[in-house]
């Protein structure tokens, strides 16, 4: 198992605060779901990384890759709803998106782009939705680009700017999850309720930002 | 909440408990799945009909496993649908030879599910081949969302593809007959009353006194208006004048014609809505040929009912009639 | 009141409408009487059966009028004894030389309609029998009423004789295979909501959201006692319970057991029940032979279940499982 | 049929003011019946006599019997619940009473009395009930047996001593009907109620009474 100063551990250290705001969070998310849809997206998300902080150890870890696919299964075999195929093919692709790349020292921040795009692009496919429909693909797409940006700015690579990346993201996907309010649901249940979908945030992309936040106010004390 | 509950979260296992306690000889439960199966299938001979859906909705889908009807139903919690592995669970164990046929009514989640199910069937070589249902009239403007959602329509669906793979017919032949039915049912819906999710506790939305949700979905969501309550005979003409304009029916048309309570709502009251809308098709010219007067895909508790129309042809009604042996009997 | 109904006398008729309408080749209405009936009626060869009650009970007793069951239901308005006159015609009109059966739940209204057509129809030469039902074992003390009403348990009676009918018993032995169904058949019910009679238009009582009634009648009557809502599996087990000690069941018995809906609750909530009820008997050492999950005989809108449990031997079994073909079907 | 001042009119006077009686105080006797009843007293009652009334100069009155006994048919015809057969019964035993008695003009208190103890027999059968149940016999006995006593003391026959007889009726009734409320009811709808129909009066035993007055009351302007 990678040490815990390795990119691979980063890469850990992020699928568990992911996974640890969905636990943390359910109240807040199942509520924020009850405004205009069934209320139900925070027991989903909570269930399936419930397991996911439960299992942790026994994951293969050969590879980065193989990794994520074992988070992916868990998520698709438990988790109901929307949430489950879409946050199930989300870390399927991601696994994809680093197949060929074996060595969690390796991993970079150019990957994580690459994972994050990937990701977003599985959403889109499973969920047949777009960034503008009011989902959490209005966080994670405008999050990324901001990331990428951020990269391509460059940096000496090191810890400092890592955590800058870290905030980078943490503070865009706030903005984008805040930019969902006015926006009209045009896809899953609260769809249906047409324009009483305005006035509140997705809960997705309030999802995405939360989970953001909590992984750059972390990230220095990361293990 | 009043209801006949124990721990919400045990709601759906202990339902499917006591369904596999009733028909001990015919069905079996694999509680890991939340799986209902016919105990003699896969049938080698016979393309295997699957049906998910989240639960809440019964006798939807659960209890129409049966010869002549479902191979296996897997329903996710209430009102959500199951993890793609339990359909995936569910198509393997009741893999034919001849093939699986998916049924799945077209909500994002459940979608999502069986395709996800098919995908990974057909990598282990199980003919699988999914179909969408949708005969529900009263989303209208289908831009803003997944399409029209399916609804008691399925219940013909289900019927009529359970009664040609018992005849033998192939997974194609199959097929075409549920894709044919579905594109001649249509069905709308209403509420009189909210429903109350167990886990939840309370009502899923608030409706007053002397409101109706007009072409309510079977999760509570909304539809086309909500109005003020009015008497049977006016609310029934507009549920059936919103179903007949839509494919449209016309006259001399044979029909069957479905009166679905949606949980809450006495068979009494299902019987006068029929009597409504049954001379409201015939003054339209339009025959009916075959009546269904029950629940046939529920709400939990709400009050309420939906029509669907079926437009027939000899095909169907031959389909319709074939005999089937499901848990959903009277004697 | 949200009750699907045009103006509320109208309630009853209208539903009978409906009732006919869905069921053309098999039944006939005759709207003088509230009578539904055979379309085939009487039979040369075979004693006719007849039931009636007040209306409100559905599928008891209107829509149980087929082969192997009633020849004809003749209802009164919601919860009220027909017109002894009414079940006089209707005795008339299904008349066989091989008698008439007259079923009767025990309320003095109901009792006594049903004597006086007797008696009217003995004085045209009708060879007519009475037979009264009485399975409620939630009322204790019957020094103070006309002893104990007839509920669910009525269904087994129907089906029974029905089925001897069917195979051509007479008369006495007709009666006799009833007098021992009744005899073998306890039933305890509770309500978790009133029932609306669409007349009176508000509920006929009150029922604060955290209490139940326990042995409800199937008019909102009274029973053993008012008590906090619990889990379900607390609840049940009390009804079982007091089924169970009433006759009383024994470990050994093979038994027929009943989950009867009262009309509000969906049958996902009733098959829980019958879980629940099944573990407790098998615990008891009482084997379910036959079981029955569905609505029988219910009251409006209430939301409620009851519980019947009848002892079995081997000439109920058999007649238990004939085949009959009634309204209430679901494909 | 017979003129205004024989003692057949007087016989058509009662049933007519008793039918009169029961359509006028529907709603009355309805809000009685909710009390510890299902409320459809008046209703049933109603419906029953409304008939009557219309069918009044269609009924054969070739003598007083047959008279009663198409009002009795009319009851129970169209009257359900408990209602119809027991006033039906009533009716059709009255009717029997008098059927030695062809001639309308000859009829007396002693045919009234007859009539009277014949329908509260009918009743008690038909209803397996007796005094003390708390029903309308609760207030038909004693009434009967007030109007028997007051006969006993002899008069002179005329008109002063039928409306005094009618008067004895209605007071003794009413004071029956009163006794009924500390009453428990043992047959009916009620009893199920068990302790719960103590304090209000029975329904039916204040029909008796109610119908009683009017018919004193009006019994000097009878036509
Ligand atoms: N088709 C879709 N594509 C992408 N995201 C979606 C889609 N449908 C729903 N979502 C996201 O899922 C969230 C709701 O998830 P959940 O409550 O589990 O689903 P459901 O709507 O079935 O109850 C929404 O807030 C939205 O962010
Ligand atoms: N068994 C009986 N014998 C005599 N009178 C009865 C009996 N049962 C009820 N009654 C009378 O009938 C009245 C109620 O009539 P009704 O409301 O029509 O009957 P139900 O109780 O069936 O609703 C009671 O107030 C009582 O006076
Ligand atoms: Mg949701
Ligand atoms: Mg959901
Ligand atoms: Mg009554
Ligand atoms: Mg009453």
């Amino acid at each position: 198992m990678s040490s815990p100063s390795t990119q691979g551990s980063d890469l850990e250290f992020v699928v568990r605060t992911i996974a640890r705001t969905a636990v943390d969070n359910e109240q807040q998310f199942g509520d924020l779901d009850a405004v205009a849809g069934d209320g139900d997206f925070g027991y989903s998300l909570a269930r399936g990384f419930e397991i996911v902080l439960a299992d942790w150890d026994t994951f293969d870890r050969a590879t980065p890759s193989d990794f994520l696919k074992r988070v992916a299964m868990v998520i698709s075999k438990r988790v109901g709803g929307t949430s489950g195929p879409l946050w199930g093919t989300a870390f399927l692709r991601a696994a994809a998106a680093v197949k060929d790349q074996p060595d969690w020292a390796a991993l970079n921040g150019r990957d994580a782009v690459a994972m994050l795009r990937a990701a977003a692009e599985g959403i889109k496919a499973r969920g047949r939705s777009d960034i503008g429909d009011k989902t959490l693909l209005d966080a994670l797409i405008p999050m990324t680009d901001a990331v990428e940006q951020r990269l391509g700015e460059g940096g000496d690579g090191g810890a400092a700017e890592a955590a800058d990346v870290a905030r980078v993201a943490a503070t865009s996907a706030r903005a984008a999850a805040d930019a969902t309010t006015p926006m009209q649901a045009m896809r899953g249940r609260q769809s249906y309720t047409g324009e009483r979908s305005i006035g509140s945030p997705d809960p997705g992309a309030v999802a995405v930002a939360v989970m953001a936040e909590r992984i750059a106010d972390t990230w220095d004390a990361r293990d | 909440m009043k209801k006949f509950v124990n721990d919400p979260k045990d709601f759906v296992a202990e339902m499917l408990e006591g369904l596999a306690l009733a028909n001990p000889d015919t069905l079996r439960y694999v509680p890991e799945y939340n799986l209902i199966m016919r105990a003699d299938a896969p049938q080698e001979a016979k393309v295997s009909i699957v049906q998910g859906s989240g639960s809440g909705h019964e006798p939807a889908h659960v209890m129409s496993v049966g010869k002549g009807m479902l191979d296996a139903a897997c329903p996710g919690d209430v009102f959500a649908a199951p993890p793609a592995d339990f359909v995936y669970e569910t198509v393997k164990r009741v893999a034919s030879p001849k093939g699986v046929l998916l049924l799945v009514n077209n909500y994002t989640g459940d979608r999502m599910a069986f395709e996800m199910a098919e995908e990974l069937a057909q990598a282990d070589g199980i003919e699988a081949r999914t179909l969408f249902i949708d005969d529900d009239v009263s989303v209208e403007d289908s831009t803003y969302t997944v399409g029209r959602r399916g609804v008691a329509g399925n219940f013909f669906v289900m019927k009529a593809v359970g009664a040609a793979a018992e005849r033998g017919a192939d997974l194609d032949e199959v097929h075409r007959i549920g894709t044919k039915v579905n594109s001649v049912a249509r069905t709308m819906g209403m509420a009189l009353t909210a429903c109350t999710p167990p886990a939840k506790g309370s009502p899923l939305f608030e409706l007053p006194a002397d409101e109706v949700e007009m072409g309510v979905g079977i999760h509570g969501e909304p539809g086309r208006r909500r109005e003020k309550l009015r008497q049977a005979k006016d609310m029934v003409k507009d549920l059936v004048t919103a179903v007949v304009e839509d494919l449209p029916f016309a006259s001399g048309d044979r029909v069957a014609l479905m009166v679905n309570g949606l949980g809450g709502t006495p068979i009494g009251e299902l019987y006068l809505v029929y009597g409504l809308a049954h001379k409201q098709l015939a003054d339209l010219g339009i025959q009916v040929h075959r009546s269904y007067v029950g629940e046939y895909c529920t709400s939990l508790d709400m009050a309420g009912v939906s029509v669907t129309l079926v437009r027939l042809d000899d095909e169907l009604i031959d389909l319709f009639g074939a005999p089937a042996e499901i848990p959903i009997r009277v004697f």
